[in-house]
C-alpha cells in the first residue's frame, strides 16, 4: 500500500523512516516479527507473545502501553521477562481487547499479573480487560509502576508516571515468575522494585510524532527541559543547558530527595530514542561516580535505548535499591529481544 | 429522538473532529501527548463504520454501540472515558423491549447517567481541567432546558454553549487529572482537549437536529 | 575539571551530553568502564581489554578506529569477540602506541589479528603499530574490512571503505579464535566474512562532532545523502526522502548490484545514532520482505544502533551470504557489552 | 639553519595551524570528517611541548621527535604522513655526528626524502588531491631556488608561494586518495585541507626565517 500524497508530504517534512503515519506501528511490528523468531507477533492484532505460547503452571506477565517507547514493552518478551505485550498507537494506551488476547497468550493457568505505567489510559484500559478476564476466569492482579520523581504524588492528582522502572519490574517479577513463584508473590516482588525505584528525566529536544510531524514543543538552541516523561510532555520546568555532571547531579538530586539513597543499586542510563550512545556513556560515568560520592555502589547497570520517546533526545536515570533478593532475580537469565543474558 | 437522529449526531461528531483533528492534537501536544485529534477520529471513525455495518434497532443499543466501540478502538484515557459514557447513556435507556424514540428528557437522563460513569471511571470533578469540565455544565443546561420545558433545539444550543464555556474556563485551570497533571501549574494557559472535544460532541447535537428539521 | 567558558558556550550550542568537546572519549570510556566490570578500560590510554588480560594460547583480536561509533568498537570487547579495542579522537584513527598497548592486552602467544577499517588513517596506524609488534616479536596479521559499496573499488583510490560488515567480522572471526583456530585461520575467516558481505548506508541529516560544533553538512528539509560513510562525510549523491520501502530498495539495489544476492543472509539494519529503534523495524521489515523477494532467506539478524556515527539520523543495510560455518560461528556464545547470548 | 631556527617554524607551524583551526575542520567537514583542524593543532602543539620538555642538540634529531611526536599523536591519515615527512626528513640530515647548522641545499634535501616518505606511505601522485599536491611542487621549488643560488627567504617564499598555489589548484580536482575519494565527483569544488595545512608548513618557514633575520 502506498502513502497517500499528503501523508507523504508529510512524512518527507518530518523525515521519518516510515511508510505512512497509519501504518508505522503494524509496520514495525512486522520487522520485530522477521528479526525475533522467538516471538510471536501479531501485527495486525497488535500483541507480541512468547512463540512457544503460555507455560503451563508458570504466572503469566503481560504488559503494554503506547507505541513510540521502543524496546519498551514488546522487546521485553521471552524467557525471564514478559509472557506477552500489547503495543498501542503512538503515544495512546492499547485497547482491552488486545489485552485480553495478550492475557490469553500468557495464562499458563497460575494467573496473569499486569504491568501497567500509571497514565490514566493504561490504567483505564487494563482495568476494563482485568475485568472481561476476570469474567473469563483468570485470575488477573496489577501492578502500577510509578516511579517518576519529576511528578508529585498527590491523591488528588494522577499521581507519579511509570518510565524507566518499568524494565525492572518486568525484568525482576519476570524472574520470579520464571522461579515459580505465585500470583501473589510476583505481585509483590512487582510492588517491591517499584517501591524501590525511582526515575528523572531530561530532554535536549522534543520528539515528532508521525501523525502530527510537528515537535510536541520547541526548545531554544540553548534550553532544555528537566522533569520530562516519556510522550513527549514538556516537563516540569525549563533550564539551561549544562554539562553532563551537572545535569547529572540534577537527575541524583531529584531521585535521592524523594527516596534518600544508600547501599547498593541497580542503575540505568537510559537514552530518549535520539541520543548517541558515546553520550550515555558520558552521563553515566558522571552518575556512577556522584553515587559513590553519595555512598551508593552501583551494583548492576543499564546504559542504552530502554523506554524511549521516539526521537527525543535526552536521557533518564532510574535508580533501584538492590537487596539480595532483588539482586539474585536480576541476574537471573533472561532472553528477550533488547534484554539477554544467561542462555 | 429516533436511531436516525442519533446517527446523524454519531456521523456530526466524526466530520467535526476530523475538521478539528489537527486543533485537538495541537491543544494535546501542549498539556499531552499529541494525539487526541487522532484517537478520537479512528473512534468516531470506526463507531459510524459500525452503525452502518449492523444498524441498531434502539437507541438505546446504538449509542452502547458507539460506547463499545470507541473502548475497543482508542486506546488511551478519552476511550475508556468515552465509550463508558456512550455506554452508560446507552444503558439508562432501557436495555430489553427498548422504545424506538427518546423524549428529549430520556436524552438528558442518559447523558447524566453517562456524565456519572465518566467520573466514576476517572474520578475527576469539575476543576480537574479534563472533559468533565464542558460534559457537566451541558448535562445542566440539557436538565434545566428539560424542566423549562424547551424545544430540543433550544436546549441543544443551551447544551452546547455552556460546553463551549465549559471548554474555554479550562483554560487558566491547572490540572489535576490525566496527563496535563504532570505539568502541575505549566498546564494552565491552555485549553484541555477532551473539554474541547466535548464541546464539538455537544454542538453535535444542534447540527444534527437541524439535518432533521 | 570544569569545562571553560568557550566550550560551555559551545557544548550548550550543540546541546550535547558531555563535559566539554576536549574530554568527551576519556568521559564516555569512564562510563564504559563503570558499567562493564568485564572490561579492563584506560580511559587516559585509551585502551580497552578484557579485564580476564589475554587467553593463553588462543589468537587475539585487535580492532580500533575513531570514536563516535559506539558500541564499535570498544561494546564488542568480552568473551567470543574481541580482546581489545582502541578509540582514537571522534573519527579520527587511534595511534600506534594505544595499538601497541592493545596488542599487548590481546596477545596470549598465538599471534594477534588486527581488524581494520579501510581508511586511510587507521591502515597506516596500524600499519605502523604492526611493525612495532613484529619487532617485538608478536606474529600479526591484518583484515581490511571494505564492505561499502557506495564507493566504487578500483586500483587508484583509497577503496572502498570499512562500515558495518566490522560487526559481523569481529564477531564470526572472534568465534573462531574463541574456538582454538589458529592465525592463519582466524584470518582466513576474517577476510571470508568481509568478501561476504556489503553495506550501504543512507542519512536523514548529518551528525555533529562536539569539537565543530556544527552539522558536517546541511540537508534540506526534504532532502537526504544516499550512500553515506560513518564519518559524518556526505554520500555519494543527495536525494529527495522517500518511504521506508523505497529506502530499502535503493540499499538493496546497490548491495545487490555489487554482490548478487541469493541463499541465507546475516542481516542487519543499523541505527546511525538518532535513529528511533521503531523506525529500524519499519526499515527492516521492508529489508526481510524484499529481500524474501529476491529469494534471500534471512537467517540471522541484527536491527539496532552497532556502527552508529555520533548523532546522524539514519541507517545502513549489511547483508553477509551466510554458510553453515559461518552460520554456527555466528551462533557461537558471545558475551561483550553490545552483543551477548549463549551467556 | 640550526635548531633555534627549526624549532622557531615548529611553534609558527603550531600559531599557524591553532590560527586558521576552524578553517581546516571545515575544509574537512566538506569532504572528509571535520577533524583536520583538531588533529593537526593537538599534534603540533604537541611537537613544540617535546621540544620545550627536552631540546634536540641537532636539526636532524629535532625533525624526527617533531616526527615521532606527531605519529604518536596525532592519529588520522595525516598523523601518519606528516610524522614521516618529518621522520624522513630528520633521517636524511644523517643520524650520528649531526651537524648543528643545516645549509639550504640540506634542507631541500631533507623535504624531499620527507616526501618521499609521504608519498611511499600513502601512494598518492600529484593530481589525487592530497597534501602531496602542495608538498610536491613546494620542495621543486625549493630545490630550483637552490640551483639558482638563491637566498633562505627567497626560496622559502618560493616554496610557500608553490605549496599555496598547489593547494589552490585541489580545488578543482577529484580526490582518488584518502576520505575525500569516497565522494567521487563531488570532491571537487572543494580545497583539500591537507592540501592547505601543508601551504601553513611551508609558511611558516617564511616567519621562521623572519624572526630569525
Ligand atoms: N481522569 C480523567 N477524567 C476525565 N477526563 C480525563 C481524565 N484523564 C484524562 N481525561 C481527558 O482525556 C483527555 C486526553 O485524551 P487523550 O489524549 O485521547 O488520551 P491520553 O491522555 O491517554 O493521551 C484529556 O484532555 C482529558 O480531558
Ligand atoms: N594517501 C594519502 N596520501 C597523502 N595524503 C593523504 C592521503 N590520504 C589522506 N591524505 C591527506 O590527509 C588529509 C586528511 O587528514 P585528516 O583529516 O587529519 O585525517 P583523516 O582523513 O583520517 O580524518 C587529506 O586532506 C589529505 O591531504
Ligand atoms: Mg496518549
Ligand atoms: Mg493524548
Ligand atoms: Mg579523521
Ligand atoms: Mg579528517
Amino acid at each position: 500500500m502506498l502513502a497517500t500524497t499528503r501523508e507523504r508530504e508529510q512524512l518527507r517534512n518530518v523525515k521519518k523512516l516510515i511508510n505512512s503515519a497509519e501504518t508505522v506501528v503494524t509496520d514495525a511490528l512486522r520487522g520485530l516479527s522477521a528479526a525475533h523468531p522467538g516471538l510471536r507477533v501479531d501485527p495486525d492484532g497488535r500483541t507480541v507473545s512468547r512463540s512457544g505460547g503460555p507455560t503451563p503452571g508458570k504466572v503469566g506477565l503481560v504488559s503494554g502501553g503506547g507505541s513510540g517507547h521502543e524496546p519498551l514493552h514488546a522487546g521485553f518478551v521471552g524467557y525471564g521477562m514478559l509472557d506477552a505485550a500489547c503495543p498501542g498507537e503512538i503515544f495512546t494506551s492499547p485497547v482491552p481487547g488486545q489485552m485480553v488476547t495478550a492475557t490469553a497468550a500468557a495464562d499458563g493457568g497460575a494467573g496473569v499479573l499486569y504491568v501497567v505505567k500509571n497514565y490514566t489510559g493504561d490504567v483505564l484500559n487494563f482495568e476494563l480487560a482485568a475485568d472481561l478476564c476476570a469474567e473469563e476466569g483468570v485470575e488477573i492482579a496489577s501492578v502500577l509502576v510509578d516511579d517518576d520523581v519529576a511528578v508529585r504524588d498527590s491523591l488528588h492528582t494522577a499521581g507519579r508516571r511509570g518510565t524507566g522502572a518499568t524494565v525492572f519490574v518486568e525484568k525482576i517479577a519476570g524472574a520470579a515468575a520464571e522461579g515459580g513463584a505465585s500470583l501473589a508473590e510476583v505481585t509483590r516482588v512487582a510492588e517491591e522494585v517499584n517501591a524501590r525505584s525511582r526515575s528523572f528525566g531530561v530532554a535536549l529536544s522534543a520528539c515528532t510524532t508521525p501523525a502530527s510531524g510537528r515537535p510536541t514543543f520547541e526548545l531554544g538552541e540553548t534550553e532544555i527541559e528537566l522533569g520530562i516523561g516519556i510522550h513527549g510532555e514538556p516537563g516540569r520546568s525549563r533550564s539551561t543547558m549544562r554539562d553532563a555532571r551537572e545535569l547529572a547531579a540534577i537527575a541524583l538530586d531529584a531521585v535521592d530527595e524523594d527516596m534518600p539513597l544508600s547501599g547498593d543499586a541497580l542503575v540505568m542510563v537510559n537514552g530518549m530514542g535520539a541520543t548517541p550512545l558515546i553520550e550515555l556513556y558520558v552521563v553515566f560515568a558522571e552518575v556512577a561516580e556522584q553515587l559513590a560520592g553519595r555512598g551508593v555502589r552501583v551494583a548492576r547497570s543499564l546504559v542504552g535505548d530502554y523506554v524511549t520517546s521516539l526521537d527525543m533526545r535526552g536521557f533518564s536515570v532510574t535508580v533501584c535499591l538492590l537487596d539480595e533478593d532483588l539482586t539474585r532475580l536480576w541476574d537471573a537469565p533472561v532472553e528477550t529481544p533488547a534484554l539477554r543474558w544467561g542462555r | 429522538m429516533d436511531t436516525a437522529f442519533l446517527t446523524r449526531w454519531i456521523a456530526g461528531i466524526a466530520d467535526a473532529v476530523r475538521a478539528e483533528r489537527d486543533r485537538l492534537t495541537e491543544l494535546d501536544a501542549a498539556i499531552g501527548d499529541a494525539d487526541h485529534g487522532a484517537n478520537l477520529d479512528r473512534g468516531f471513525g470506526a463507531a459510524v463504520q459500525a452503525l452502518a455495518d449492523d444498524p441498531p434497532a434502539a437507541p438505546g443499543a446504538l449509542l452502547r454501540l458507539v460506547g463499545g466501540t470507541l473502548i475497543s478502538r482508542v486506546g488511551g484515557a478519552s476511550g475508556p472515558l468515552y465509550g463508558t459514557a456512550f455506554r452508560e447513556a446507552g444503558r439508562s435507556l432501557g436495555s430489553s423491549g427498548e422504545a424506538s424514540e427518546v423524549s428529549l428528557a430520556d436524552l438528558a437522563r442518559a447523558l447524566r447517567a453517562g456524565l456519572d460513569g465518566v467520573t466514576r471511571l476517572g474520578s475527576a470533578a469539575e476543576g480537574d481541567k479534563t472533559m468533565v469540565d464542558a460534559f457537566a455544565p451541558a448535562v445542566r443546561a440539557l436538565e434545566t432546558a428539560v424542566s423549562a420545558g424547551a424545544g430540543e433545539r433550544e436546549a441543544f444550543e443551551a447544551a452546547a454553549s455552556a460546553a463551549l464555556a465549559g471548554a474555554e474556563a479550562t483554560v487558566p485551570m491547572v490540572a489535576r487529572k490525566g496527563r496535563a497533571s504532570y505539568l502541575g501549574p505549566r498546564s494552565a494557559g491552555h485549553e484541555d482537549p477532551g473539554a474541547a472535544s466535548c464541546a464539538l460532541i455537544f454542538a453535535a447535537l444542534c447540527t444534527a437536529d437541524q439535518g432533521h428539521g
